[in-house]
């Protein structure tokens, strides 16, 4: 079998495990459709694997396989094909997402087992990892849309998963909808693209990119803007960031899979994908890499002082993503790849974790509520740590590695970027202190009551709420459930986060600085053509940035631990004593309420107006009431006639006749 | 006589009956009125016909007679109905069909 | 020929007062006589246009069977006088007015018509001896079964059906005998029954 | 010469008239046999259509020889998917119109099947004046469906309906006898053949009011903005299965003549008011995208998001751009299929609200109804034109060729993608998730409507698969459409270039403008 046979097999296998999952709701007993779906995405990862095996057999420069199903779509200048592109950037992404996705389904067997939807929720989880798979498989534009609004609809579908719950409902509408303003911008990008290349093709657009534009060619950097918007959309990046801690309201799983390992990583895919363009086009790049760094700053600062504990992480994320976006837009592919995949690891780590203790507390998030779960959940606390060290950069741990690697090459471009790699190191502090508050707040200090109801053997059970809004909730369907699972009891949470404990301090060795790039060099075909293939930091500097890294991150876990592990006190003192800016921050900058004061308002203003004003009075009043009022006139002159008298008819007729001879008489002479 | 007083004693009994109809409220008189424009109508056909030289008026006129002894049947036949029905005998009363 | 000017001038007045008589008299009985005058004045004025079988026709049938069919319902339904009530303005003052402006129309469009022949008596139309003459049953009777045959069949199954259609509407109905007392309904009352629905 | 359209033209006539003539119980089953007997026959054609044939099945007879009016029958590539969207949308309203209650039901039946006549003979027709007279038969069944079986105000609802359609025919009317007349050359006889009028040419300013008058009808039919005054009142008041006929069926035939009869005869005309049909299909776009978020029943929406997605279409076509009339052709289509099964869907909802189709009394039925939920999601997801779906490629190809010659425009109306998905999502959402409505009595959906749905869902699904399929079968004909009116917009601008380079350095800057395109 060739590499683009297994290329469609990855499709395949997900697809299936979809089709069987909806259709077979009703029979399906027990945990098996949870087991049908794992098997499907393992097939997945399987092929792909098999994919990257039949890639090496490749020479280098002739690993980019398209192959095509059948003509997608044929008319004028527009053609597209139904297609896939196995490439080593495809192999890496299916890889990742396959793996990921897999550990994180065998975790959801245990984890949503009460739950009502279960053969749904495997279905729509299915559907996602097909989506996303075809997301980074897909060999033009058309598809590569068809893929990125697939992903947004599995996300809104498993945003909304519990749709009983009102917070749940319209966070996934937000999600949807930002979604969508990330599709135009692709589809308008697009259009530019192929306005100007006559190809929708990737190969061909990217081997045509340097003939048709200039450097910094307007249509291009417009088309660069128009694609980092859907990138900055599906990415969460600023501004279009506000609906990715609201998707925090899917199951924990979820927001492992798709809101922090796979899904919004898409941003980040096609900025590297997508890397001949941006290289021609530099001043979209810089937009790019400007607000990553933005963003990763952004969400740090909020992430230090939200108490949601999932909350946390997704702020976390998008901080994370704004380093993967900053490392792409600079031209550090790998980098910004390696991180991507690290952040996978780890992060999807973090949110098993999470989910495990939330489990613990009966389904409640806040964090000001927990406490001393070290003991009880043990599992859980140490593989939860080993997640915190790597997303802190703890050294030797696989986040040092790719971050450092993102903010070293940075630094090595100088000028803007080593402002900006600068920057990155002041959001990599951030990102140790708040991740080792999470863990400090949530496993060490004074035990919370369920954490000694779990020491003590027995499982937290409150009533069902909504976390958010303390609604009582509907238990009938669309609900987690009435029990809750966590690690330390069901076997296939822990097969999950275990490995993934592993891939979170081992995945850096991939790429350790004068040791090995094995990451680097099996990408390189791809990235061949850049122009900045030949521009690395030495491996001295290399090894200089981890060390200041080391530096940073333990400095920043050393002073989370002396806020709530020495001083208890002090992170209460210090919100006494800047309440301004904790007001700040803890609204999350305002912008939910900027949002909603500049569209969401005025866009149900104009809808009311609109329906009250122009339809009522315009519409209906001056063009309806305009045309009937006339056919009312007219009728009401000709009822006014038919009197119903005979002899008026009669006279009518005589009329008419005298009329008519008359007008002969006229006419003839 | 010439032809053209035939016409013109025509057209005046046709004026005439023209008249009745629209100003008598008896469906009786109004048919009678009828009557009278069918044969100023038949007066005008003999006379084209003997103008021509040629009988083919006389037949219409023949049929005009059938046609309003036709005509008369039915009309006669209503106002029995109506009567009947008693429904009073004034047209103006028939007026169901006011807009 | 002032034999025949003299007759044309009595018939004329004659079928003219008739007419008038029939639209003046408030009595329906004394209006059928009337028409019957004017019906026979009519056939005078045939007979003065050579039109011998229209003439005897109009007299057997016209004056005759038609209208005492008219007479019949007279006398069956009992001829009220008119008016009922007052009339009632613009119609009866715009009847009159109207036809009468169309009668002038005609006339003028008589007296000034291009038609020369109009100004003459006719043609001659003296036929050889042995053939039917001009407007005698015999030529009539031909025309009507070879020329006109048509037209005439049309005829006779209108007769038909007008008959059939008499019969109809005359007949008496069942079940509406019993209802009311009188011929004249009070105009408060609700109107009969029977209900004519149109469903769509 | 082929007698094939004629049979499938009169066929659900035949089968009215003798369901009309059958008891009271099996009449409706003789017009649903024809309705299918119909498909079977349109399915047939489809797969024996030769995509780059041109007119085919073609049946011309002399009608009124005098008029030069012909009984002209023929399918390309512009009917050909209307017809089959007719065939389908009849078979399914048809079906789940026989098994509901109605009062009088031959009647009903015989309407429906009346009306999949008109509507056959509207997309079949080859000659203008036939057109018209199917086009105007169309208004005669619905009148009588909408007045004779709605609900609440549909005395008024009829009223409006009729006017408004009617004063848009006469109208129209004038304009085709005119175009007749006026395109007759000296000594030649009058024709009302389409391929005879495509012939001869009319002088370009009685084009620009012929033009103005057809869209005045086609427009009152889509709707679209500020001619849709009769849509909210007839959505509210008429019986579901006939609303998705109206809505998703009979709103394409303006569209449809736009590029079959209109742009093909009056290049030029076409061209002139390219701007104003521009500007107020955007316009629709917005309005109808806006409104329908502000609305809480559901099916007024639906109406509105209608008007919106009509605008697209009419978008399309305008933009006198292959890609764009491609576009607009499909998505009239997928348009079609998805409002029919919308319009189903709502009364499947409807029917588990004790009738109620207010968003704010209803709620949270995906429990229970899982199905119903799934069903209802694909075709709301088709809609708002996700990508994947055929609506997808229908608007992405409109909004390629507005961006080709009218770029601005295009972004315009690209913010109605957005807002598309803000309604669709929160009319899924409304009744299907979020608490439970009060008068809520979910169960799923029965298998009277699920076998009429999941054809119908299963269709839009493979045309989002395949949409080649529909699009290489439709190429030909689309682009012979507009050839006529880009020739005429290539020619303005040439003009322009002309006058601009003649007044030589006054306007320098137009040139280099022009230039480089």
């Amino acid at each position: 079998m060739s590499a683009t046979t297994f290329g469609w097999l990855v499709l395949a296998f997900p697809l299936a495990g979809t089709v069987i999952n909806s259709l077979g709701w009703r029979v399906l007993p027990g945990r098996l459709p949870g087991w049908i779906a794992s098997s499907a995405i393992f097939l997945a990862f399987l092929s792909s694997i098999g994919a990257l095996i039949k890639l090496q057999d490749h020479p280098a420069e002739e690993r980019h396989l398209v192959d095509s199903l059948w003509t997608y779509a044929s008319t004028a200048d527009f053609h597209v094909d139904l297609a896939i592109l196995i490439d080593p950037l495809s192999v890496f992404m299916c890889l990742v997402v396959s793996g990921v996705s897999f550990l994180i389904h065998v975790y959801s067997v245990a984890y949503m087992t009460s739950d009502r939807g279960y053969s749904r929720y495997f279905a729509y989880l299915n559907y996602f990892v097909f989506s996303m798979l075809l997301l980074v498989l897909a060999a033009n534009f058309v598809i590569l849309i068809i893929g990125w609004a697939f992903v947004g609809a599995a996300s809104y579908l498993l945003i909304s998963f519990w749709y009983r719950r009102t917070t749940a409902v319209e966070a996934g509408i937000k999600a949807f909808v930002i979604n969508v303003i990330g599709d135009v911008g692709l589809v308008i990008g697009a259009f530019l693209i192929l306005d100007k290349t006559g190809s929708l093709d990737f190969l061909q657009v990217f081997s045509q990119v340097d003939q048709t534009f200039t450097r910094n060619d307007g249509t291009l950097v417009a088309a660069c803007l128009l694609l980092l918007v859907g990138a900055f959309a599906k990415s969460a990046q600023l501004p279009l960031h506000t609906w990715l801690p609201d998707a925090m309201e899917g199951p924990t799983p979820v927001s492992a899979l798709i809101h922090a390992a796979t899904m919004v990583t898409a941003g980040v895919y096609l900025i590297a994908r997508m890397f001949p363009l941006f290289e021609q086009a530099p001043a979209a790049a810089d937009v790019g890499a400007i607000i990553g760094c933005a963003t990763l700053l952004f969400a740090g600062t909020v992430a230090l002082v939200v108490t949601d504990l999932k909350r946390v992480i997704a702020y976390s994320t998008i901080s994370q993503i704004g380093y993967m976006v900053m490392g792409v837009s600079a031209a550090a592919y790998s980098a910004g790849l390696f991180h991507l995949m690290t952040h996978a690891f780890f992060k999807a780590l973090l949110f098993m974790g999470a989910g495990s203790v939330i489990g613990a507390m009966a389904g409640i998030q806040d964090m000001d509520r927990m406490g001393g779960f070290r003991r009880a959940m043990p599992f859980t606390f140490v593989t939860f740590t080993i997640g915190a060290l790597a997303l802190a950069g703890f050294p030797f741990t696989s986040g040092w590695f790719s971050k450092d690697e993102i903010i070293g090459s940075l630094l090595n471009r100088g000028g803007l970027y080593a402002v900006l790699g600068v920057l990155g190191y002041v959001g990599a502090f951030m990102t140790a202190v708040y991740a080792f508050r999470m863990v400090f707040r949530v496993f060490q200090g004074e035990q919370a009551p369920e954490a000694r109801e779990l020491e003590g053997g027995h499982m937290a059970h409150g009533d069902p709420v909504n976390p958010m809004t303390g609604e009582p909730e509907d238990t009938d369907v669309g609900f987690p459930g009435p029990e809750h699972h966590i690690a330390e009891r069901d076997w296939p949470m822990k097969a999950a986060m275990g490995p993934l404990a592993l891939l979170a301090i081992v995945g850096g060795y991939i790429a350790i600085p004068g040791v090995d790039n094995v990451l680097e060099k099996f990408l390189e075909p791809t990235f061949a053509d850049s122009r900045f293939a030949d521009t690395h930091p030495s491996t001295g500097a290399e090894w200089i940035g981890l060390v200041i890294g080391g530096v940073i991150s333990i400095t920043g876990i050393g002073l989370a631990w002396w806020v709530y592990i020495r001083e208890p006190g002090t992170a209460a003192r210090l919100r006494e004593r800047f309440p301004r800016a904790h007001n700040f921050l803890s609204h999350k900058w305002y912008f939910d309420e900027l949002y909603d004061a500049v569209f969401v308002r005025p866009a149900t203003t104009i809808g009311a107006f609109c329906r009250r004003v122009v339809e009522a009075d315009f519409v209906q009043g001056t063009i309806v009431g305009g045309a009937t009022g006339i056919v009312r006139v007219g009728t009401s002159f000709a009822r006014s006639i038919q009197t119903g008298y005979l002899r008026a008819y009669a006279l009518l007729l005589l009329l008419g006749v005298a009329g008519l001879t008359l007008y002969f008489l006229l006419n003839s002479s | 006589m010439d032809i053209t007083w035939y016409l013109v004693l025509s057209a005046f009994i046709f004026a005439i009956g023209v008249a009745g109809v629209i100003s008598r409220r008896n469906p009786l008189v109004v048919l009678l009125c009828l009557e009278l424009m069918l044969n100023a109508g038949n007066l005008a056909l003999v006379a084209f016909a003997r103008m021509h030289g040629s009988e083919a008026g006389q037949v219409f006129a023949l049929i005009v007679m059938v046609i309003a002894a036709c005509e008369v049947v039915i009309g006669l036949g209503i106002i029995v109905a109506m009567y009947r029905n008693r429904l009073p005998i004034d047209i103006d009363e028939m007026s169901e069909l006011r807009g | 020929m002032w034999f025949e000017d003299v007759l044309f001038f009595i018939a004329a007045i004659g079928a003219l007062a008739g007419a008038l008589g029939v639209v003046f008299l408030q009595n329906p009985f004394y209006s059928v006589l009337s028409l019957v005058c004017h019906l026979l004045g009519l056939a005078v004025l045939f007979l003065l246009l050579n039109a011998e079988f229209i003439a005897a026709a109009q007299v057997v049938v016209y004056a005759g069977a038609v209208m005492v069919l008219y007479l019949f319902v007279v006398a069956y339904i009992g001829g009220t006088d008119e008016p009922l009530r007052p009339e009632s303005g613009s119609i009866a003052v715009l009847g009159p007015v109207f036809a009468f402006a169309l009668a002038v129309e005609l006339c003028i469009a008589f007296i000034s018509s291009g038609l020369k022949a109009l100004d003459s008596t006719g043609p001659d139309i003296s036929r050889p001896a042995g053939a039917d003459t001009f407007g005698s049953p015999g030529a009539i009777g031909e025309l009507l079964l070879t020329d006109f045959l048509l037209p005439f069949e049309a005829a006779s199954f209108l007769l038909l059906m007008a008959a059939v259609g008499a019969v109809v509407l005359a007949r008496r109905r069942r079940g509406l005998e019993d209802e009311g007392t009188g011929p004249m309904r009070s105009r408060d009352e609700p109107p009969p029954t029977e209900t004519l629905e149109v469903r769509v | 010469m082929t007698i094939h359209l004629s049979i499938v033209l009169f066929l659900p006539l035949a089968t009215g008239f003798s369901g009309a003539l059958m008891p009271r119980g099996t009449g409706r089953w003789a017009v649903l046999a024809g309705t299918l007997a119909v498909l079977a026959y349109v399915v047939v054609i489809l797969v024996d259509f030769e995509p780059g044939g041109g007119l085919q099945y073609v049946t011309n007879d002399d009608w009124i020889p005098e008029l030069g009016i012909h009984y002209a029958l023929g399918v390309n590539g512009l009917s050909l998917f209307m017809i089959a969207l007719t065939a389908i949308g009849w078979v399914a309203c048809t079906f789940v119109a026989a098994f509901s209650e109605l009062e009088r039901p031959r009647l009903f039946f015989f309407h429906l099947a009346l009306a999949e006549t008109a509507v056959l003979g509207a997309f079949m027709a080859q000659d203008l004046a036939l057109f018209i007279v199917f086009f105007d038969l169309m208004l005669v069944p619905f009148y009588f469906l909408i007045g004779g079986w709605g609900s609440g105000d549909r005395v008024r609802a009829t009223t409006k309906f009729v006017i408004y359609t009617l004063s848009g025919s006469l109208l129209m009317m004038a304009a085709a006898i005119a175009l007749g007349v006026l395109a007759t050359p000296d000594g030649g006889n009058i024709s009302f053949l389409l391929s005879d009028l495509r012939e001869r040419s009319v002088p370009l300013g009685s084009q620009e009011w012929i033009v103005l008058l057809f869209a005045l009808a086609f427009f009152v039919k889509a709707p679209l903005f500020p001619l849709h005054g009769w849509v909210p009142d007839t959505y509210r008041a008429t019986s579901i299965p006939v609303l998705a006929l109206l809505s998703g069926v009979l709103s394409k035939v303006g569209v449809y003549a736009f590029l079959q009869i209109v742009l093909p005869i009056m290049p030029d005309g076409s061209q002139h008011w390219q701007e104003l049909f521009i500007v107020l299909a955007v316009f629709s776009i917005l309005y109808g995208s806006v409104l329908a978020f502000s609305q809480d029943n559901i099916r007024l929406v639906l109406a509105y998001s209608s008007i919106a997605q009509l605008g697209f279409i009419v978008l399309g076509i305008f933009a006198l751009e292959e890609k764009g009339a491609q576009g607009a052709l499909f998505q009239m289509l997928n348009h079609g299929l998805v409002t029919v099964a919308l319009f189903l869907i709502v009364g499947v909802i409807a029917a588990r609200a004790a009738g109620s189709e207010s968003l704010a009394e209803l709620g949270g039925m995906a429990f229970r109804a899982p199905v119903l939920a799934a069903l209802f999601l694909i075709t709301a997801l088709a809609t708002l034109a996700m990508p994947g779906s055929g609506n997808f490629i229908g608007e992405i190809l409109i909004l390629f060729g507005t961006f080709e010659n009218k770029l601005v425009y295009g972004l315009v109306a690209a913010v109605g993608v957005v807002l598309a998905a803000v309604y669709m999502i929160r009319v899924y959402q409304g009744t299907m998730h979020g608490p439970v409505g009060p008068a809520v009595e979910s169960r799923d959906i029965d298998r009277m409507h699920l076998s009429a749905l999941a054809p119908l869902v299963a269709l839009v699904i493979a045309l989002g698969l395949y949409p080649n399929f529909v699009v290489h079968r439709t190429e030909q004909a689309t682009t012979g459409a507009i050839a006529g009116a880009r020739v005429a917009g290539a020619a303005q601008k040439a003009g322009a270039q002309e006058t601009a380079a003649a007044t030589g350095a006054s306007a320098p800057r137009i040139v280099v403008a022009e230039e480089s395109r």
